[in-house]
């Protein structure tokens, strides 16, 4: 679609597409590169990178491999990242949606709701539920999803009142279209680019959170991800400045990419920052 | 080199610790810092024999039930009131009664105490405890002003924000997330002592930042268990950097995984003694106990009293596990693993152990919870393997059977028998080796029951811990007990 | 004469990608000392370029790729940009099109202008107050002393406008560019400012470059005249002649596109015995912006006591100042917006009431067609789908609907083929068929047309007036037509009711109210039209063919 | 002040008061919802334990009562300004928060104020540098610290400038022990400040680098812009007094939101640190299940967002005349 190729004739943004298309390849396919669990002690423990021809990035404080850590790592971090971000548009949308497109004390009750979760610091909230819920992907996943839906609820109601006004939406209510089919046919496909937007940054973002709670200690368990890695690493980092860097390196890539893809969407999305005209 | 006065000497505590009021909390934190402020009776050297504290001398009579203490004269509170035998009766009889848990399961076995005088006080057992004269270092039975607590509400006097003892350092200043100070008691009822004007002890919550805290010479004393073991070979090879094992003598700290005896497949005696020879315990000693440590080879530890020398050893040996998963026909049931939320470490090593049952066919879900969860968790059977690691306090009486008796299961607690593990025979083996007279007797009766544990494995024994103390080589008689920096540091000096 | 400012063979040229590859090309035309040049053409035909590229303000991506433009003896092309700043606000000044956005929303007014001061001279601040203060009052600003101190957003579009051209007059330029100054106002606002305009250029012999697409604004103020299209200058020359004598097609084109001021004869029809396709009794609808604890609600009385029928057959004229409570009325009748009092009779039956579940079959018998072709549309739909979903939300099946659809594009004129289309692929003109035939689609018996050609250009508002002539006498329906702009209202209107404040003050036959308006209101408004005199039947019409 | 604006406050803060009471009820619910309590917690850390001593805790924290007495004994209270006790210090609450508060909010009142101007003053050269190497060197700078964990930020930061160089402090607030006043405390207390502040700023002067650089870019293509430069104005000058004007209206209010949020964000940092701040308390008071003092953090952060967001709206009303505070 033209939106695809306005992206990839965005020569930074195609960076951010390519690096991220690596990474979902690596995120499928990667983890079928190793028989095993990342969590195997395959060697003597602190090897450092190209020491050895199949442990290119090195073992880590207990003999595993490093790059494994990474493959397995790459597929939890989108994961969590592209679900929770689902779930808080799934939270989001239909409540800012409702917000804005009914106005009055819908509204005003929806925005008071929403606030309350505005208002508690998200970070520390994230940190309560997953260690209430007791660490584990779903946990994490939820508890990202509820930190990061208010944003999404008043773009969405942002973007509803400025058109639920619109000709078009009056259009259709002297059409006699139902609520229902105006809010989901008319409105809805219109605030989609913004929407996709934040949601590439959410996921980034999401990214980030996962990590900083794996780092507190607040990871699943089961499952070896970027944040534990780093985490895990903290503590010898003085000895084996690889443990930590290379995952470090991985969020700061991956994010870096959505953030590249997200800016380019922005940009072939929004008509106010393409710039084509200037008068 | 002689000792010089002055200086202040900086030390880790971790976590800060909730109170300084020996008497009602007694986690490792308060004592750490208390113990320099509050006093017991005894102290005990590292080979566990009673040394003269505030009790000069003490004698028992023959058939072991009456023991005297001799008081020291002239020993003052940090408030300038005299110390006397009262203060004794109260501490022990009244106070620590009510809110010691642990000393009030032995003080069942006292009948009354007594002051004669100002400076003597008699304990009348019921029968003869052998570990009884083991009970009088300053965290089990400190020693509590009467004149302050008689007759308030314990928990709410608002001394306890200002601690008064008799000990060699007198609190001074707590600022909460930071640091706690304590000066020099220049009163101290041992002459010349103490050597140090005052020490600080600092709050860290961050392991990493700890061994920062240490090698920029912010700090000159590193705890045992206060950085992360990875740390310590770098931290002993810095310039002028000293470490020592000792001062662990009396709690002896057994690590274990908790088997849930209750539940398939962890009921089969085989499938636990699977997980013994499955586990790579040289491993975790060398990779994440850097060498420190010694494989525990039963329920008692090897400094401990009464440990029994000729036990078999379950060595690394995944065939012979998976031998005898086959035996017992293990249908491959998934067991879940609760690592103990105590740090890097733990976390690594339950790590490990999966990895190793992983290998043998032992399938394992870990399961993630912080300190709470897991306490709630162990307290309510709700687990298959777990980690843990308690104190022996020098005498099985104290610290091993409590795990091992069937009078002791009960929900609520993590430190009972949670394993859940029953056996009327080892329960009689115990209750007569406590009370057993001479000791002789009571060692026979524990090598009986120690070789009946090791063939059950009613838990799996990993290791007997060392903490090392790690600190600044310029300080010196840092460590002169067997409770290590728990106790005061009266003799520590600093060489200038 | 010799000219103040000489443009010669200017061409500017576009970056890649952009609709055509000059902005302007070969221009040249010069500006007398003192004239008033009007600068006319479609939107997009470059007048804007010009006038950004006179006051070396063009964008970062557009160059003058050629051409001088020469004023006072600089070429003002390659004069270096520290002396084209001395130039510019002092010798030369500009007013833009939007007062609303013009103006920094976060400083005094006395400020902007004073800025004015600040940079050229050396006026000590107490002068600059007092000089800021006359030309407020030169430009007619109510309360000047106060308006000083207010800030953009506390001034209504006209006084803006006016703060603008006080502005650009500060240093009394040779001189003014305006650059299409009055497109946003009311006629009434139109009228004042054009006079202002006229006013302070006679009095300061300032020559004005004038940039319009209304040639009855041209008629008004121009003395000479250019025409553009496409970037090129067609045609040039004195205001009469090119008004009423234009030798370039395309001028000819626009000129008779611009509907002339005479109310033509129509057959007065005698409708007591009918009964109204829509009747509306006593309407009233008041806003009550909400206030809060200490401070009154706004009120506005955007409809007060409003009566009036309409019949099958004929076309009704709403018009009014802005803010008269044209779009309330229009609203209100087709229940978008809840009327608070009265009755509106669609067919005889009241359907002022009705939830939307009973209303749902009126809906079908009243439709609307919106102003603005752009947002009236959905962007995300197919023309096929836009002008079929509401009978399909009516239950009709899909695809005789969508056969449906096929007619309806026909019977407004535009291909089949648009059926699959999105309505980014159409033009202004051709989008607003397609919302004509959206509101067609149920065969509705009143159709509400509010400002439905304001957006458009002439030419292309002629067409549009054109096919909803046709269909109305095609399908026999009643048309209420909302609209601004008196000159089209009185082409196409049978009758016409005026609106001030919320209420009806005149209502009559479109000829008697033109030739002869009773209230003072409806006087006021016809006096303002700009360039009343030009084609109002008092002058020969220019002798061109039919547009297609 | 005018009455209206004493009004308005007065009507917000009402409002946030209420919004406060919800919270402070959910964070009642979701903090019991934990598995565990303070009893077990204390009993766990003294190494022995028995049902008599977890009964005493529990009465003594008044545990025992059943849960809807407990909330309403600690709403009751809450709304006479008291949040009880901390079950492991046993001092109020409120105490406790105090003493840790002026930390937290120093660290990051301190990141807050650089990285807005570092951010501003940063993405403002960007925009006046569109589409040059300067610009696109910013954009790229501030994307990857924007992407950068702010922990791995942390822990490279106290490698390279405490460990290796040996220039700053790599934990704490001041130098325990050193006892200084006056102006030697102030610049230890600095000292202390320059890596946490920096971490977290870091993160900030990127987001509002590139809010500032692109709110930049869009106002300079406004109506207004054009108009200042038809006055023939120098384009510095331009920049200054209407562009960057207008353009820090969304950045102040991005701000606004963030300056509520870093007070719970200040977490990690004060872990990596050692820094004695509320974050750390909160983290700490969560896994001793110390429910008083978990629930009066939670109630103060809160509270400080309302207020920043007040303070937004009330600073946002200073430089925007087209705000009308009564809406
Ligand atoms: N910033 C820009 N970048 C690219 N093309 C532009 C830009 N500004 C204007 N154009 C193009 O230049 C041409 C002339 O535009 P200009 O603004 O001068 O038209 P205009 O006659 O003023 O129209 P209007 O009546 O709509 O104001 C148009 O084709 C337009 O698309
Ligand atoms: N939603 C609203 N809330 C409050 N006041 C409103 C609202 N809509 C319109 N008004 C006010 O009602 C009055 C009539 O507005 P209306 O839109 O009907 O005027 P109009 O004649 O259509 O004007 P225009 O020619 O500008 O379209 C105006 O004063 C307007 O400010
Ligand atoms: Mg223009
Ligand atoms: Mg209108």
């Amino acid at each position: 679609m033209s939106i695809l190729k306005k992206l990839s004739s965005n020569k930074v943004a195609l960076f951010g597409l390519i690096v991220l298309a690596l990474l979902i390849l690596v995120a499928i396919f990667g983890p079928y590169l190793y028989e095993t669990s990342p969590w195997r002690m395959v060697n003597r423990p602190f090897m450092p990178p190209l020491e050895n021809g199949s442990l290119m990035l090195g073992t880590d404080t207990m003999g595993r491999d490093v790059l494994a850590g990474l493959v397995y790592g790459t597929r939890i971090s989108l994961l969590v990242g592209l679900i929770s971000t689902m779930i808080a548009l799934l939270i989001g949308i239909p409540l800012g949606a409702s917000a804005g497109y009914f106005g009055g004390w819908i509204d005003e009750a929806l925005m008071r709701f929403t606030e309350i979760f505005q208002t508690v610091p998200s970070f520390a909230l994230a940190i309560v539920i997953v260690a209430i819920f007791e660490p584990s992907v779903y946990s994490i996943t939820l508890a990202i999803a509820l930190v990061s839906w208010p944003p999404v609820a008043r773009l969405v109601r942002g973007e509803f009142m400025a058109l639920r006004n619109q000709e078009y939406v009056l259009a259709a209510r002297l059409n006699g279209q139902s609520d229902h089919n105006i809010i989901l046919k008319e409105i809805l496909p219109n605030t989609l680019s913004p929407i996709i937007v934040m949601a590439s940054l959410m996921v980034a973002t999401a990214i980030l959170l996962e990590s900083s709670l794996s780092f507190l200690g607040l990871g699943d368990p089961e499952i070896m991800s970027w944040g534990y890695m780093i985490g895990a690493a903290r503590t010898v980092i003085r000895q084996a400045w690889w443990l930590s860097f290379f995952p470090g390196i991985a969020i700061a890539l991956t994010v870096l990419a959505l953030n590249l893809v997200g800016e380019g969407l922005n940009e072939a999305l929004n008509p106010k920052l393409s710039g084509s005209r200037e008068s | 080199a002689d000792p010089v006065y002055g200086g202040t000497m900086d030390v880790v505590v971790q976590p800060e610790p909730p109170s300084l009021m020996i008497g009602l909390y007694s986690n490792a934190p308060t004592q750490q810092v208390a113990g320099n402020i509050y006093e017991g009776l005894l102290r005990y050297d590292k080979d566990l024999n009673p040394q003269p504290l505030l009790a000069t001398s003490w004698d028992t009579s023959e058939d072991g039930k009456t023991w005297t203490f001799h008081l020291k004269h002239g020993v003052t509170w940090h408030d300038g009131k005299p110390f006397t035998s009262a203060d004794v009766v109260f501490s022990v009889d009244k106070f620590l009664r009510q809110t010691n848990a642990r000393l009030r399961q032995s003080l069942q076995y006292v009948d009354s105490i007594t002051a004669p005088d100002d400076y003597t006080v008699v304990f009348q057992l019921k029968q003869p405890f052998g570990p009884f004269i083991g009970l009088f270092e300053t965290g089990t039975m400190p020693m509590i002003p009467k004149h302050i607590y008689e007759g308030t509400d314990y928990k709410t006097n608002p001394a306890n924000h200002h601690p008064i003892g008799t000990g060699p350092f007198k609190f001074a200043e707590w600022k909460k997330g930071s640091y706690i100070h304590a000066v020099k008691n220049e009163n101290y009822h041992v002459k010349g002592l103490p050597y140090l004007d005052d020490i600080y002890w600092h709050v860290i919550p961050d392991a990493a930042s700890r061994s920062v805290a240490y090698e920029t010479g912010k700090i000159d004393v590193l705890p045992g268990g206060s950085v992360e073991n990875f740390d310590i070979p770098r931290l002993t090879a810095l310039d002028n950097s000293c470490s020592t094992s000792d001062g662990w003598e009396y709690f002896s700290p057994h690590a274990w995984l908790w088997i849930n005896n209750r539940n398939y497949p962890m009921s089969d005696k085989r499938f636990r003694q699977a997980i013994m020879y499955a586990m790579d315990r040289d491993f975790a000693k060398n990779a994440l106990w850097n060498g420190y440590g010694k494989v525990a080879k039963g329920p008692v530890g090897s400094k401990t009293n009464f440990f029994n020398k000729d036990l078999p050893d379950y060595e690394y040996n995944p065939k012979k596990a998976k031998a005898l998963l086959k035996e017992m026909g293990y249908d491959g049931t998934p067991v879940r693993l609760l690592p103990m939320p105590y740090g890097e470490t733990w976390q690594r090593w339950a790590e490990a152990i999966r990895q190793n049952l992983a290998e043998v066919g032992i399938k394992t879900d870990m399961v993630s919870s912080d300190v709470a969860g897991w306490n709630q968790k162990i307290s309510d059977w709700d687990f298959d393997l777990s980690f843990t690691y308690l104190y022996q306090y020098g005498d099985p009486a104290l610290g091993v059977s409590r795990t091992y008796v069937s009078s002791n299961i009960a929900k609520g607690s993590p430190w009972n028998n949670a394993e859940g593990y029953s056996d009327p025979e080892v329960d009689k083996l115990f209750a007569e080796a406590a009370t057993a007279y001479p000791d002789s007797k009571r060692q026979e009766l524990y090598n009986e029951v120690q070789a009946k544990l090791v063939e059950d494995v009613p838990v799996a024994w990993l290791l007997e811990l060392e903490f090392p103390t790690i600190y600044n080589c310029n300080v010196h008689n840092l460590i002169d007990s067997a409770i290590g920096v728990n106790d005061a540091f009266g003799t520590a000096w600093i060489e200038k | 004469m010799k000219p103040l400012l000489k443009v010669e063979d200017l061409s500017i040229r576009l970056p890649e990608g952009a609709d055509r590859p000059y902005a302007v090309q070969n221009l040249s035309y010069a500006l007398n000392p003192g004239e008033i040049l009007c600068v006319v053409g479609e939107s997009g035909s470059g007048k804007s370029m010009t006038a950004n590229a006179i006051m070396g303000l063009l964008p970062k991506a557009i160059q003058a790729e050629r051409g001088a433009i020469t004023f006072d003896g600089h070429d003002l092309v390659s004069l270096e940009e520290r002396r084209a700043r001395k130039m510019r606000g002092n010798r030369i000044s500009m007013i833009f099109q939007e007062p609303m956005t013009a103006l920094n929303p976060l400083m005094r007014i006395e400020d902007q202008i004073g800025e004015v001061f600040l940079i050229h001279s050396d006026m000590s601040k107490q002068q600059r107050q007092a000089r800021t203060l006359e030309l407020l009052k030169d430009v007619g600003l109510p309360d000047p002393e106060k308006a000083m101190k207010v800030y953009p957003h506390q001034l209504s579009g006209g006084q803006r406008q006016r703060v603008m051209i006080a502005m650009a007059l500060a240093l009394e330029p040779s001189i003014l560019i305006a650059d299409e100054p009055t497109t946003a106002l009311d006629v009434t606002t139109q009228a004042q400012i054009l006079h202002l305009i006229k006013e302070l250029q006679r009095k300061h012999g300032t020559a004005v470059m004038f940039i319009t697409h209304d040639f009855g604004v041209v008629a008004e103020i121009a003395d000479r005249v250019v025409v553009m299209q496409y970037g090129k200058m067609v045609e040039i020359g004195d205001a009469q002649q090119v008004l009423n004598d234009p030798q370039h097609d395309y001028t000819k084109k626009l000129i008779a596109a611009v509907p002339p001021l005479v109310a033509p004869e129509r057959e007065v029809q005698d409708r007591s015995k009918q009964r109204p396709a829509l009747s509306v009794k006593s309407l009233c609808k008041t806003y009550v912006s909400p206030g809060s604890w200490f401070k009154p609600g706004r009120t506005v009385h955007a409809a007060r006591d409003v009566n009036f029928d309409l019949y099958r057959g004929e076309t009704l004229g709403l018009v009014g100042e802005s803010g008269s409570g044209k779009s309330t009325v229009s609203r209100c009748i087709v229940r978008l917006l809840e009327s608070d009092s009265g009755e509106i009779l669609l067919d005889g039956d009241a359907i002022q009431d009705l939830d939307n579940k009973a209303l749902a079959p009126y809906r079908k018998k009243i439709q609307m067609v919106f102003q603005d072709p752009y947002a009236s549309l959905n962007p995300r739909k197919t023309v096929g789908r836009i002008i079929a979903d509401g009978p399909i939300a009516q239950g009709v099946p899909v695809a005789e609907a969508m056969q449906r659809a096929k007619e309806l594009l026909a019977l407004v004129e535009l291909p089949e083929t648009a059926l699959d289309r999105y309505p980014h692929e159409f033009s202004g003109g051709q989008r607003q068929r397609v919302g004509i035939a959206r509101a067609l689609a149920h065969n509705p018996q009143v159709l509400v047309a509010d400002e439905a050609i304001s957006a458009l250009d002439v030419s292309v508002q002629a067409q549009i007036l054109e096919l909803i002539d046709t269909l109305k006498k095609k399908l026999n329906l009643a048309v209420l037509f909302v609209v601004h702009d008196l000159r089209v209202a009185a082409q196409v209107c049978d009758r016409i009711i005026v609106m001030k404040h919320g209420q009806i003050v005149e209502a009559g036959e479109t000829k008697a109210v033109f030739e002869d308006p009773q209230h003072d209101y409806t006087r006021n408004l016809i006096e303002s039209i700009p360039g009343a005199d030009w084609r109002s039947g008092h002058q020969p019409q220019p002798a061109v063919g039919k547009i297609a | 002040m005018s009455i209206q604006t004493l009004f308005y406050i007065g009507g917000r803060l009402i409002k946030g008061l209420l919004v406060l009471f919800v919270i402070a009820i959910f964070n009642f619910f979701l903090i019991r919802a934990a598995p565990g309590d303070p009893a077990k917690v204390m009993a766990g850390e003294a190494g022995a334990t028995d049902e008599l001593f977890l009964q005493q805790l529990r009465e003594q924290f008044g545990l025992d009562q059943p849960l809807y007495y407990q909330l309403w004994v600690y709403i009751s209270n809450l709304v006479q300004f008291d949040m009880g006790e901390t079950y492991r210090q046993q001092m109020p609450v409120f105490d406790l928060i105090m003493d840790r508060l002026p930390a937290t909010l120093l660290l990051t009142g301190t990141a807050f104020v650089l990285s807005l101007v570092l951010g501003v003053l940063v993405g403002v050269i960007a925009a006046s540098n569109h589409r040059k190497w300067i610009d696109s060197a910013i954009s790229v700078a501030a994307l990857v610290f924007y992407a950068t964990p702010l922990f791995w930020l942390a822990l490279m930061a106290v490698l390279l400038f405490s460990v290796f160089l040996g220039w700053l402090p790599a934990f704490g607030m001041e130098t325990v022990g050193a006892n200084f006043t006056g102006w030697d405390r102030f610049v230890d207390i600095a000292e202390h400040l320059v890596l946490p502040a920096m971490t977290l700023g870091l993160f900030f002067t990127a987001v509002y680098a590139r809010m500032a650089r692109t709110s930049m870019i869009e106002t300079s293509r406004a109506d207004f812009v054009k108009t200042a430069k038809a006055k023939g104005m120098k384009p510095s000058r331009v920049t200054f007094r209407h562009t960057l004007r207008n353009a820090l209206l969304p950045v102040v209010t991005l701000a606004g939101l963030q300056a509520g949020q870093m007070i719970g964000g200040a977490v990690l940092t004060e872990t990596v640190f050692a820094w004695p701040g509320i974050g750390r308390l909160m983290f700490e008071a969560l896994f001793q299940r110390d429910y008083n003092l978990l629930l009066g953090v939670f109630f103060i952060s809160s509270a400080m967002v309302v207020l920043f967001n007040l303070a937004t709206d009330l600073i946002y009303c200073i430089v925007d005349p087209r705000i009308e505070l009564a809406k």
